[in-house]
């Protein structure tokens, strides 16, 4: 299915927002396998172009083509946002909600939603208010809510930003099962070793234009722009 | 001032002697009062919600439009209801006229834009929050609209009992429509309406305590009602 | 101010008075329209000046409690049967308002009455004892709306019911529908209007002088002239008899 | 049905032709109403706010309590200001009976426990965004409060809209403590429960109809001006 | 003025939220001076322990005392919470919001927030509202918003989650600036690498209770319990 969904093509793609050009213009075309990071300073786009990628984000100018027709392509995603969105329901429901989105039967919901509580070490609480949890928590259950409906393409900002040394890791290991199943993954982190470890391929955002791209291992050793050379050092990027 | 004092008692003899025609009347406003809050309700929450919800064309009009609709004075609605239902009007044939029918028909005009526009006003911060989740999950309007209502459901309260207060209170309308026939048609604030013009102040006093009290009594089990709940608070 | 009943205002004689009365008096009277009982419970608290009703009875109980100086009586009109043109109880061929009366109740046919103890009220209640009936005793043809005689005479047009009415509320009405006319003339319908000044022992404020001057017009001849040269529909509806 | 259309049409000749004693009663009609409404807002507004901030015991009931207020029926608070304003009351000295300002005081009792319910509903999203912080920077009560109104302000419109319509279209508090005297205290409302007396609906409708006009051109002119700062919305 | 506020005494402190204890008991003091690092993984109570001695979140039990007047010591505090906080106002009213609580001069205000928008690199968007600014941006300005009245004590949730390693870098210095100037600082983060640039002592957090205490870099080298040795090599902590 992923075959179908791919190539991505983004055509001079542009987000303005009063007057602002947070985004773009971005021309780009997105292969169909792997785990692209999307790195980059703060306020460079990563998260906008995520969104616009996904649809959440309107655009101002430029279109985004899948391989397939748009309506069928939403419903093969999902998103994990930089901000957690609980809603305000227990923890289960949260899990549930998606699959009950999507019709599922409810012993197969049940099943599933046990079964990731599980995955996430959330099984205490599952019956608490979704609201209350920790930040990592947060995340965790946000990660969840996303795969346990296995989307086709999964777009995640951060997702490991407020999580424990073990959670990082455990995290990781899901997202290569994830990929090895044939998910495409776009991420956009700040922890350059998560990206050394995740990428297939990597894409660098600055002052909201792919500075530059390519694939990993390579652009770690390799990098083209004095920019990213400066942002992998951790310097001032400029 | 006096006649305060003298409300007061009177309304506490209504009460502690139970009065027959006070409760007869007191239920019938009730009856009415409630039936006209659920149906407008029916209609409004989800409508109020889908306002907040969904952008079209001119919607922020329509919004000042529904607001400008709570301006609605209650004799306008009365005799409005009053022409389509009297017997050369168009709806005659159902004879509804002066029967508590009529009486929730008008109220449920009156209270409609109320609670729509309380509504869309507590869903919009909801929506705000939910917005991109919603969207990336790909949900039907449909779909949106019951799930803020859901969640969203202890800020509706206000909205219902700001509606059931109104529509309880009153009395413009129903007059007109009701035609506060004894025994059919009077409720308490038509009664209160009718001793006042009699100058039994008094006892319209005393009517209009019984009157908050009913009120006060339905927000407080409201009130117990929701606290069960209140775990579930976020 | 001048508190009056609602059925004065009704019949639209007011809007003819008011400036008339500003012209040759000066006095610009502002009408309170409230129910007969409100009415008094006005002059009572001293909120107006003078009250202009027809309860003889509360009238007198009014003067006598010292509320009010004195009672003049300084008009009257007529009380009138309406009904459905049909004429369901065949009251148009009555001779006396008893009759009327005493056929509207063996055919139970719908009655509005005011119910809120009114001047209008009161004389229907009256008409009911003389045709030796008790209203308490009706069926559901007898309907109590406890409102204002407009509001009743919706009420009645929108039930095809029968009602009592004043003559000039009855003319002024616009909402007649298919109602209609059907018995009036008997003396024992006739309807006294009295004006009574709010005595200024009791409440200094009130404005005494203001409230006799318009007492002296409304006894004048120019008064006269108006109320009785007051027509709806060519019909006379006011008799002036104030004792000049 | 014919009536409606009748209503309609006698509207427009009203307002075309400018009628004088229309423009007067509107316009008293929106002195009163606005007047009340600014000053239960200065009440309202803060308390509410005050609510959704300030925890303390009996808050809930208290709240619950408010909420019932909201079903206050207006005749009754006209006879309580009556009574309290009459010359044979407390304040009669201050003559204030039958005169516009007893209009918006009976007015101002309607809508403020409205506006304060609806502001409390608003605010306590808003709250529970900010609580921490506003905790955290040891701000004081009052501090609280400013900040949620000033930053809240949006969302108190819909307060304030309630509160304005239901005081534009009120009659039955009005009717008793404003007598409903031509040219002094007759406005929009009480003239169409005359005229509805006399039964001529035409008329009553056509008034009913221009009052309508009058809310919809408020809530509009109050619409562009939360439009300007749309800018500023999150 | 620090001295005065330490040390400060936790006696058995515990928060049950819902019948479930989330923190305590916790019987601790606390020195005056230094950098304290809170660790410990998700859920473990780091944000529950700061936001008690903070004073935001109510106790069940236990008491905190300050050397001085509470009323007086919350004055002197700052805190920047794991999900920041922004006022919906613009950026600039952001930072003035706590200097104008103060009742500062304008000019003063009006120069310090210009300065600080400087430093976080937020010149641009000073007019924008807050509520839009990218996730670092946020956090940025969270920082920025609890040290621009140079509080005696600060708490840190986790302050550079979502920021880019240069942020990051800047952030550090910034703070070991602060601490030299004299403030006492407290942070909980999940960054072992940080923990170690920055912390004086550390105060590692486990299932509600404070599991281990230790001046680094000690601490680092030779953890005492299983548990912190499990945590610091990121391993499965039990
Ligand atoms: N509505 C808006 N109006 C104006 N500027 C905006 C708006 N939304 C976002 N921005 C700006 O666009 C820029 C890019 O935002 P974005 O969230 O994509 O950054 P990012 O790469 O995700 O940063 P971070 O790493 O901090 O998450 C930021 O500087 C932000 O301030
Ligand atoms: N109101 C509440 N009711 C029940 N449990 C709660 C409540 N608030 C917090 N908790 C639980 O208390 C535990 C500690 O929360 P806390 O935020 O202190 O963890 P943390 O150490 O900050 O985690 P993280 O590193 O993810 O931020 C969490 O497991 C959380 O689910
Ligand atoms: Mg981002
Ligand atoms: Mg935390």
């Amino acid at each position: 299915m992923v075959v179908e969904m791919f190539p991505l093509h983004l055509r001079d793609v542009s987000v303005r927002r009063h007057g602002k050009t947070i985004l773009g213009p971005v021309t780009h075309q997105i292969g169909g396998s792997g785990l692209t990071v999307v790195m980059g300073p703060n306020g460079s786009g990563k998260t906008t172009l995520l969104r616009a990628i996904h649809g959440v984000e309107r655009l101002s100018t430029g279109q985004i083509n899948w391989a397939i027709p748009a309506a069928q392509a939403r419903d093969l995603q999902a998103y994990v946002f930089q901000q957690p969105i609980m809603l305000r329901r227990s923890v289960a429901d949260n899990l549930r909600y998606p699959l009950m989105l999507a019709k599922r039967p409810t012993g197969e919901i049940d099943d599933l939603v046990t079964q990731w509580l599980a995955r996430i070490a959330l099984s205490d609480a599952k019956s608490m208010q979704a609201t209350r949890l920790s930040g990592g928590e947060r995340q965790k259950l946000a990660l969840a809510r996303a795969l346990i409906s296995d989307p086709a393409v999964l777009f995640l900002d951060e997702p490991c930003a407020n999580l424990d040394g073990r959670a990082t890791k455990e995290i990781e290991t899901l997202l290569t099962q994830t990929l090895d199943r044939g998910t495409r993954i776009m991420m956009a982190t700040h922890d350059i070793g998560q990206a050394r470890r995740l990428a297939t391929d990597v894409l660098f955002m600055l002052g909201g234009v792919v500075h530059e791209t390519g694939v990993a291992p390579d652009i770690f050793a390799t990098p083209q722009t004095a920019a990213l050379q400066a942002f992998l050092r951790g310097d001032i990027v400029e | 001032m006096f006649d305060i004092v003298e409300g007061l008692r009177a309304a506490f003899w209504l009460v502690v002697t139970g009065d027959s025609d006070l409760i007869a009347i007191s239920l019938r406003s009730l009856q009415v009062s409630l039936s006209a809050l659920v149906i407008a309700c029916c209609m409004a929450i989800p409508f109020g919600t889908f306002l907040a919800v969904y952008r079209f064309r001119h919607r922020r009009l329509l919004i000042a439009f529904i607001n400008a609709l709570m301006g609605l004075p209650p004799v306008v609605v009365g005799l409005i209801v009053y022409i389509l239902l009297s017997r050369s009007g168009p709806f005659g044939v159902l004879g509804l006229l002066f029967t508590p029918t009529a009486m929730i028909i008008a109220q449920v005009i009156i209270i409609t834009p109320l609670i729509a526009s309380i509504t869309h006003q507590a869903m919009r911060e909801l929506w705000a929050e939910y917005h991109d989740l919603l969207i990336s999950l790909n949900t039907s309007k449909w779909q949106r609209v019951k799930t803020l209502m859901w969640d969203g459901r202890r800020n509706l309260l206000t909205a219902a009992l700001a509606g059931f207060g109104r529509a309880i209170g009153e009395v413009g309308a129903i007059m007109i429509v009701g035609g506060n026939i004894d025994n059919a048609t009077r409720v308490l604030t038509t009664a209160i309406a009718l001793e006042t013009g009699k100058g039994d102040f008094a006892l319209a006093l005393g009517l209009g305590f019984v009157l908050i009290g009913i009120a006060v009594l339905v927000n407080l089990a409201i009130h117990w009602i929701s606290r069960t709940e209140r775990g579930r608070r976020w | 101010k001048l508190a009056v009943t609602t059925s004065f205002e009704n019949s639209g004689l007011a809007d003819v008075l008011l400036p008339h009365i500003e012209r040759d008096t000066g006095l610009a009277v502002q009408l309170l329209v409230v129910g007969t009982g409100q009415a008094i419970r006005l002059g009572q608290a001293g909120d107006v000046d003078a009250i202009f009703v027809h309860a003889r009875a509360a009238e007198e109980a009014f003067v006598a409690d010292g509320f009010g100086t004195h009672r003049r009586e300084i008009m009257y009109n007529d009380f009138v049967l309406v009904g459905p043109q049909n004429d369901p109880a065949a009251i148009a061929t009555a001779t006396t308002a008893s009759e009327a009366f005493q056929a509207i109740a063996q055919a139970k046919a719908p009655f509005v009455s005011r119910g809120d103890e009114s001047g209008t009220h009161k004389a229907e209640q009256s008409q009911w004892q003389s045709a030796g009936l008790e209203p308490a005793q009706f069926s559901a043809w007898y309907r109590e709306v406890g409102a204002g005689m407009g509001a009743s005479l919706n009420t009645a047009a929108g039930l095809d019911a029968y009602i009592l009415a004043d003559r000039a509320s009855w003319l002024n009405f616009g909402n007649q529908a298919n109602l209609a006319l059907l018995f009036s003339g008997d003396p024992a319908l006739f309807n006294q209007y009295a004006y009574l000044p709010v005595s200024a022992d009791l409440h200094p404020h009130v404005n005494a002088s203001g409230a006799e001057r318009l007492e002296n017009w409304l006894t004048s001849n120019a008064a006269r002239e108006l109320i009785d040269g007051y027509r709806i529909a060519g019909e006379a509806l006011f008799v002036f008899n104030a004792t000049p």
